[in-house]
């Protein structure tokens, strides 16, 4: 794999940080939430600022863009240094004047981060007519020509569109014209592919290069995603708890890191070798799937719509014991199978069979007595139990709607309490009491409480860092392992896929292009599509677990990057 | 081994568990003033028989309209009754409707809401019906109402809580059908909860935060509303002291003995203000995005 | 968007049909006798039969209902059983003056409270944040009539500066009109902005707390600019949303105000026509009321569209 | 110098603009009461039935006044007197010959003529009760030409020209032929009088304003005015009637000019008029208002007279007058149920009214009656600001008395209804209520609907007293003044004893004008001939 090895030592230094310290507002012996950071950032450099949610990675760049929520967060000691001009305690008429001139910002969630009721074009000219005297006309010619410089197409269409109106891709381009279009010195991105698909990231990523070949800005990129770090960083941060833990030139870290904590991040991160295969089950399949279709809407009452064809024609079987991963970008339609399956939506054709029963026409009532068979693990932690059940309560509330004695079904808390690694005396606690890993960890105790045949797991680890998510997937693991459960797997993430699949099914559209044994979905895709996914999935060359190389870099042969 | 916060659970989690109270969310000083207040309010009102000087009802023609003495420290009103007796007693039955509205309207608007927010087949019918009810005017609607069952207590308070419903309904049905999407409501189907169970158990606990704060406004405005009808001769009756007829019947006497709307109107503007600044402290700090920011 | 307010129209047949009912039902089922209202304290038991049989209201309730129906499709609004007016023509005297001082008051109410609002929002937990909320609960707490009386002895009786009672459409002089229009307005206005300013504070702090505003922020764009242009009008729907149902407030609070100030509008016509009983004119009132209030709402829900692009109909 | 002529000129333009600035905040409502030809009154309800026979308020007997005329009229003496017409009364009694006067116009410019006497005295006839009496004895009334109306009857009723000329509820207005056609149940729909004013319908809305042109054509008599008899001059062009929901208000407007006459004042508010210099508070007449309870015969407790006779005894007018009234100058503790100051008006009877409530003697009435404690059901209502105080002050004086009351407010709309209910109390019927007339309503045993003791047929509470319809029919038997008045107070003693109502006591209602409203006729009904309105 080619890193990026340009040295930057003789280059202008466009920020200096200084042993910067924010602590909660008006709490200074609290405990700090950003702590004696250090930090340098040259012209053209990419410094990627890297660790989990919580770090204080999103802090330390508010910070130096002066956009701490006051209530909330204080600078409490340091210094933050715009080529050579303090802006630590700056004035907040002066920040407004450096920001967009000197320094500015993309987010990471595109839809959020563009005002909903303003053209985007007028939202991209507003900087200009903010910071410069152009007449109006000339700050529309700049604004077009910069969403040009973007690779916006049609851009007279699109300066007068809304942003609900774009795409996530074209507004991340928007945010990147808006940000750079009075050629700042820095520009910090804040997890700014996060909120994308792999295919859209990759051509993000690039255009930010591209951009920062062009007019030399410095760029503090964010994220917490080691794949991405590799593929654009000069120089890395890695962040734990408010602290920089380590810093290096991207090579060094990755092949050499020195901190625990560095390596142990590093190690969690999965690659995209599939797994080794298993055993070919001969039990019976667990659930077969025919021709199931979802339309969304349609009918009407005075205009007649079309309908969302979500899903079309999907067929798949699962044996027990095996995983079959459904892989695609938002959109595409893989929630909407999982969702069918567990019909928690009715699906408009089409057979699901379950323990030898076809489900997918019975009603509700006649449903019941077969829900036990099939439980599903949600992709959000924080929403996928009631916040205000004890946990306890959480895990007894499936047996006993099947007969299960309250009593019995406690003692099967407890045991399953230690299934997933918790302690048993947290039968009694609130949902709120525990991490978002623990809690993903519940969630799976109480679908496996039920003993089901079948186990959905709906991006049950995406919103987890990388740490916690290889915990979970190796818990999923054992659990299937011990009780012989086939599993579902909906993922937008190759790698992880790759991780814990036998069998992969990609779905792009509602449609399925491709279904096969993991590895050789992985290693040799048939359909463009597929081949697009991996192709985009940043850092594959790199075996960030073993730091070294992929020994195995899977066969793009004719690849249409 | 995982770590995990070890404290126990105290009655105080348990109910901050129960309606999403963020751990440590401070409390100003002003609802502490305004709940001191809304509680001296209360235990005067309700004590009132106790210390009041005078009977409420008691008149005497040759006393009318007294400027404030020692015998009468508010002075009387045109029956010559003891204004600081009644004002003292009045608060007894405006409390009382202001509280048995909010009770009435955020009870029913949560069994209708309920209905409505989950089974699709009823909610058009209903919400059809509760845009009727909305769009009747409340005072009129009240009007009519007292005049149908007479100016009683509880003709009073339903007159102020038909109009009233429809809104909770509105309240409780958004939130149900926000809820109903929460990944918690669908695992609990896929566990085999009945309907009724998921109704009660998963969404109906969602609603009780909004309707506290909900439950506050209702009480405040009904208060005032109380005050309105018995303005325009639609209250209960002259009888029962209430703050809103010492006022509708003091009103004529608005510039020669201003008392007789001050006094009611000053306990009755403390009592809204202390419950309005009460209802917005609970909404600030149930609002579940407060808790998403601290969590 | 046409297809959409025909859709909203006609959705509001089944709402005014109930109405219709809900009221019909309710008057019928009050105690209270128009006949023995129109004869006076002297009439005798068979005097007031004759008279009944007269006005129809010993008919059942079902020919009643349908004949008020049938009126009502003709665009018949019938016949005051005391005054022995068409219903039509008193209700095109008097909702001048109601709609008049409606919208003066929406008027001052919208321009005081939404910036009030918004600074309170911007200036949070400031004590400018608490003097606008304390003001706006206030507004909440006092009796309606009672500041009615209280703007009348300072601007009426003290200063002078308008006159007492009375109303004068702005076709007499926008002047005449506006002196004494000012004060009931302003009464009406106090609740009214204190629920907007209330909602406009609430929902501001909800948008400044977007995204878009760090965005807008990160522009370096200007404070004033990012509260006006930026938040309040992503913040403006529920603001109009309250300034919707707000509106059955005002219409309740202009049946006092009338009284108040004595001005001939449909409250007072409303409220005298229910002590009096008079049917046809409470039925045609309350189902216009109910009718305005429904449509101010279908208006609030179309200029959701004007200020924020993604409703679209 | 020139710096202060330009300073000066500066000033002034300053001052213009203020003014000019004022008075565009200003305008109208204080200049337009400078017009001397128009009166803004304020008068005790709105006016929203305008058929003056078919309904007893008392808004539309005033409105009746100011457009239509009558053949007689009482005067201040109570004596009838010719108005449009003159008469003579053959020897036996028995036929009345009116001639109606010359110039008599209606108002669309018909004379009016002797069959439109005969068609509104019929209508007429139909609604009154002192009408169907003489009705019940009427052999034919004719019109034998234009000017003449003969009236003859079966036998003779002496008070004939006294009911014809009363002056209240309902006094027998004359209308064209073709409106008196109208049935007596339907309200009429042309309002086209000969009275001295003519009704504006443009500008008429019910319940809030009514506006009155004077008539050009209208003659009036040569005798100068005297309560409704005399000349009818009007010296105004316009005459403006507007209704103010509030009384406070009411008075407001008139301090500040906005309006010239108010009708009524709530003793209470006098104060604030007090101190104007612009304003006059006073009584329009002597005569005023009775305040009574009427108890239901039909019921108990109050079918046994000694219980009746409890509640008589609990009662006290004094303390229910200054209850309502407040200062003693305007109500006059007066035990005479035909009044204190009228002709047939007699005390007898009345002393525990008058001297004070007595409560033991209730209770000790009560205790001989068996009383049980049944709750006696007090209807009160609450929007009509004369009525409201009686049923609260009389709960309390009747509780003293050893009664249980359930005192039940409501609209007057409800009482109304309510009050014509016959069922018992546990079926929505009632106990009590109370009510208010005027002085003349109530002067004489004909007018006077409480003393009527014919069961179903009387007025709500339904006695059947055959003892006291004896005594009315003595009555209208009497042939001098001097025989009614005996009967008269025989009937006072009757009342006292069996307590067919409660006398409660006489008020007086002031009334409030700007001083430029000046030479308004004493008189119970407010009229607005006569009066005159001089610049400010």
């Amino acid at each position: 794999m080619e890193f990026k090895s340009k040295d930057f030592t003789d280059s202008r230094r466009v920020l200096k940080i200084r042993k910067l310290k924010v602590g909660l507002t008006g709490r200074p012996n609290a405990a700090p939430v950003l702590n004696e950071i250090d930090l340098d950032i040259r012209a053209g450099e990419t410094h990627c600022l890297v660790g989990e949610s919580g770090s204080g990675k999103s802090v330390t760049s508010l910070a130096v863009m002066g956009l701490l929520p006051k209530d909330a967060l204080e600078i409490q000691g340091g210094l933050i240094d715009l080529e050579g001009v303090e802006i630590t305690y700056a004035k907040p008429s002066v920040m407004r004047a450096l920001r967009a001139r000197r320094i500015a910002m993309i987010f990471q969630e595109p839809m959020t981060a563009l005002n909903p009721v303003l053209r985007v074009g007028e939202q991209i000219e507003e900087v200009l007519n903010m910071h410069t005297d152009l007449s109006q006309a000339e700050a529309k010619k700049r604004t077009l020509d910069m969403m040009e410089q973007v690779h916006l197409p049609d851009v007279d269409r699109i300066y007068q569109a809304f942003p609900h109106q774009l795409s996530g891709g074209q507004r991340q381009r928007i945010m990147i014209a808006m940000a750079l279009i009075l050629d700042p010195d820095l520009l910090i991105a804040d997890e700014p592919t996060t909120a994308l698909d792999v295919t859209t990231q990759l051509q993000i990523l690039r255009l930010i290069a591209e951009m920062q070949e062009r007019h030399g800005t410095a760029v503090l990129f964010i994220t917490h995603d080691m794949g991405v770090v590799a593929e654009i960083a000069d120089t890395v941060s890695v962040m734990q708890k408010g602290r920089i833990v380590e810093r290096a030139p991207i090579r060094d870290l990755l092949t050499n890191p020195q901190e625990d904590y560095t390596k142990k991040l590093l190690m969690a991160v999965p690659n995209l070798a599939p797994r080794a295969a298993r055993a070919p089950a001969t039990a019976k399949d667990v659930i077969i799937v025919k021709g199931l279709d979802m339309t969304y809407g349609g009918g009407g009452f005075l205009r007649r719509s079309e309908g969302v064809k979500a899903a079309r024609d999907v067929n798949f079987t699962i044996k027990p014991g095996r995983t079959l991963g459904i892989v695609g970008e938002s959109g595409s339609g893989k929630s909407t199978v999982a969702r069918c399956i567990m019909r928690l939506i009715d699906p408009t054709a089409g057979k699901v069979s379950v323990a030898g029963t076809e489900i997918a026409q019975l009603s509700r009532r006649q449903l019941q007595p077969y829900r036990k068979h099939l439980q599903i693990v949600f992709q959000d932690p924080y929403r996928s139990l009631n916040p205000r059940w004890t946990v306890a309560r959480s895990l007894c509330e499936g047996p006993i709607n099947f007969g299960t004695s309250k009593e019995e079904a406690m003692d099967k808390a407890a045991e399953l309490m230690e299934l997933v690694d918790l302690p048993r005396d947290a039968l009694d606690r609130y949902p709120h009491q525990f991490s978002g890993g623990q809690r993903q960890r519940i969630a799976i105790a109480r679908a496996v409480a039920m003993k089901p045949d079948l186990l959905v797991a709906d991006e049950a680890v995406s919103a987890l860092d990388v740490s916690v998510q290889a915990q979970v997937l190796d818990l999923l693991d054992d659990i299937q392992d011990k009780f012989g459960v086939a599993m579902l797997f909906i993922t937008h993430d190759l790698r992880v896929a790759a991780q814990i699949c036998d069998e992969v099914l990609v779905m792009q559209k509602g449609l399925v292009v491709e279904h096969g044994p993991a590895d050789e979905v992985l290693s040799n895709p048939r359909h463009d599509y597929t081949r697009t996914l991996i192709e985009a999935a940043p850092g594959r060359h790199w075996d960030f677990a073993n730091f070294r190389a992929m020994e195995r870099v899977p066969a793009l042969k004719g690849a249409t990057a | 081994m995982t770590e995990i916060p070890t404290s126990r659970h105290s009655a105080f989690q348990v109910l901050t568990g129960l309606f999403s109270l963020p751990a440590g969310a401070r409390i100003g000083i002003g609802p502490m003033i305004a709940a001191v207040i809304l509680l001296i309010i209360v235990l005067a009102s309700v004590l009132a028989p106790l210390y009041v000087p005078y009977n409420p009802l008691s008149m005497d023609a040759l006393s009318r309209l007294k400027p404030p003495s020692e015998a009468h420290w508010l002075g009387t009103d045109p029956y010559g009754r003891d204004t600081f007796s009644r004002v003292m007693t009045g608060g007894r039955v405006s409390l009382l409707i202001g509280v048995g509205a909010a009770v009435v309207s955020v009870a029913v608007g949560l069994m209708i809401g309920l209905v409505a927010g989950f089974f699709r087949a009823a909610d058009g019918v209903i919400m059809r019906i509760m845009d009727s009810l909305m769009a009747i005017p409340a005072i009129l609607l009240a009007i009519a109402l007292v005049a149908l069952n007479g100016p009683s207590l509880s003709s009073v308070i339903i007159a102020i809580t038909v109009p009233e419903v429809p809104r909770v309904v509105r309240l409780v049905r958004s939130v149900v059908l926000s809820a109903r999407e929460e990944p918690y409501v669908e695992a609990a189907i896929a566990l085999g909860s009945s309907m009724p169970k998921i109704l009660i158990q998963h969404l109906m606990p969602n609603t009780f935060a909004p309707l506290i704060v909900q439950g506050t406004y209702i009480c405040a405005s009904a208060i005032l509303i109380e005050a309105i009808l018995s303005f325009l001769g639609a209250g209960v009756s002259t009888e029962i002291p209430t703050w809103g007829n010492i006022m509708a019947e003091g009103r004529t006497y608005f510039q020669i003995k201003p008392g007789l709307i001050f006094w009611p109107g000053l306990m009755l503007s403390l009592c809204i203000l202390a419950i309005n600044l009460l209802g917005d402290t609970a909404r600030d700090l149930l609002d579940p995005r407060m808790k998403k920011r601290e969590g | 968007m046409f297809l959409y307010i025909l859709k909203r129209v006609l959705a509001t047949i089944p709402v005014m049909v109930i109405v219709a009912i809900f009221v019909f039902l309710l008057l019928r089922l009050t105690p209270g006798d128009p006949a023995a209202i129109l004869a006076g304290d002297a009439a005798t038991p068979a005097q007031l039969e004759r008279i009944r049989e007269r006005l129809g209201l010993n008919d059942p309730l079902l020919t009643q209902f349908i004949t008020w129906m049938g009126q009502l499709l003709r665009g018949d609004l019938g016949t005051s059983l005391l005054s022995n007016t068409s219903v039509a023509g008193m209700l095109a005297d008097r909702l001048g003056p109601t709609i008049n001082i409606a919208l003066m008051t929406i008027v001052i109410s919208v321009v005081m409270a939404v910036p009030m609002g918004v600074i309170a929002a911007w200036r949070h937990r400031t004590w400018v944040d608490f003097l606008v909320m304390s003001f706006s609960v206030l507004g909440f707490s006092v009796p309606v009539f009672v500041i009615g009386y209280i703007l009348i002895q300072i601007f009426a009786i003290d200063l002078r500066w308008v006159p007492v009672q009375g109303y004068k459409s702005p076709a007499d002089g926008f002047g005449a009109f506006f002196s004494r229009a000012i004060l009931p307005s302003l009464t009406l206005a106090t609740i009214y902005i204190a629920l907007i300013a209330r909602m406009t504070r609430a929902s501001m702090l909800e948008v400044l707390g977007e995204d878009y505003i760090r965005t807008a922020r990160a522009k370096g764009v200007r404070e004033n600019v990012v509260l006006f242009r930026h938040a309040l009008r992503n913040a403006a729907v529920p603001i109009l949303t309250i300034i919707g149902t707000g509106f059955a407030l005002l219409i309740s609070g202009v049946v006092v105000t009338e009284s108040v100030f004595n001005i001939p509008g449909i409250g007072r016509l409303t409220v005298d026509a229910i002590l009096a009983r008079d049917y046809p004119v409470i039925q045609a009132m309350i189902l216009l009321t109910a009718g305005i209030y429904v449509f101010v709402n279908l208006l609030v829900d179309i200029s959701y569209s004007f200020f924020d692009p993604r409703i679209r109909y | 110098m020139l710096t202060l002529r330009s300073a000066l000129k500066e000033t002034r333009g300053l001052a213009a603009a203020l003014l000019t600035g004022t008075a565009l905040l200003m305008p109208g409502a204080l200049s337009a009461q400078q017009d001397t030809s128009t009166i803004t009154a304020v008068m005790h309800s709105g006016l929203r039935v305008l058929d003056p026979v078919i309904t007893t308020a008392h808004i539309t007997r005033d409105h009746g006044y100011m457009i239509y005329d009558v053949l007689t009229a009482v005067d201040a003496d109570f004596k009838p007197q010719p108005q449009m017409a003159s008469w003579e009364i053959s020897e036996d009694g028995l036929t009345y010959t009116f001639t109606l006067r010359d110039g008599l116009l209606f108002h669309d410019g018909a004379p009016v003529t002797g069959a439109d006497v005969v068609a509104s005295l019929s209508r007429w006839g139909k609604r009154d009760s002192g009408g169907q009496l003489i009705f019940d004895v009427t052999a034919s009334l004719e019109a034998p030409d234009d000017k003449t109306i003969v009236w003859t009857l079966t036998k003779p009723f002496a008070p004939l020209l006294d009911v014809i000329s009363k002056q209240s509820a309902v006094p027998p207005f004359i209308m064209p032929a073709r409106v008196a056609a109208t049935s007596s149940d339907e309200t009429i729909t042309e309002y086209v009088g000969s009275g001295p004013f003519v009704f504006n319908e443009a500008e008429y809305e019910p319940g809030v304003s009514v506006t009155y042109d004077k008539f050009d054509g209208y003659v009036p008599r040569d005798e100068p005015a005297s309560w409704m008899a005399g000349g009818k001059v009007v010296n105004v062009d316009k005459v403006v009637w507007t209704t103010m929901p509030d009384a406070l208000t009411a008075l407001n407007a008139l301090s500040a000019g906005e309006i010239d006459y108010l009708e009524q004042v709530q003793i209470d508010l006098m104060p604030i008029l007090s101190g104007n210099p612009d304003v006059t508070v006073e009584k329009r007449d002597e005569l005023g208002y009775v305040t009574i309870g009427r108890p239901n015969f039909l019921h108990p407790p109050f079918d046994n007279k000694l219980i009746r006779q409890a509640a008589m005894a609990a009662l006290d007018q004094e303390s229910m007058l200054a209850t309502m009234q407040g200062d003693p100058e305007y109500y006059n503790v007066c035990g005479a149920i035909f009044g204190c100051s009228t002709p047939l008006g007699d005390e007898s009877g009345s002393e525990t009214l008058t001297g004070g409530a007595d409560p033991e003697k209730s209770k000790a009435l009560l205790e001989e009656a068996g009383y049980d404690g049944t709750p006696i059901v007090l209807m009160a209502p609450t929007d009509v600001i004369s009525l409201i105080n009686q049923p609260v002050v009389a709960a309390q004086a009747l509780r003293e008395g050893g009664f249980t009351v359930d005192l039940q407010t409501m609209d007057w709309q409800s009482v109304v209804q309510r009050r014509a209910q016959q069922s018992p109390v546990t079926e929505g019927g009632w106990n009590m209520f109370f009510t208010n007339w005027m002085v003349p309503e109530v002067s004489d045993p004909l007018i006077n609907v409480m003393v009527n003791g014919r069961g179903n047929d009387a007025w709500f509470g339904w006695p059947t007293d055959e003892e006291i319809e004896a005594l009315r029919a003595d009555f209208v038997a009497a042939p001098d003044a001097a025989t009614q008045k005996e009967v008269a107070v025989k009937i006072q003693e009757h009342v006292m004893d069996n307590v067919n109502y409660i006398m409660m006591g006489e008020y007086i209602i002031p009334q409030a004008r700007r001083n430029t409203i000046q030479n308004m006729i004493p008189s119970p009904v407010p009229v607005f001939w006569n009066m005159t309105k001089e610049a400010e």
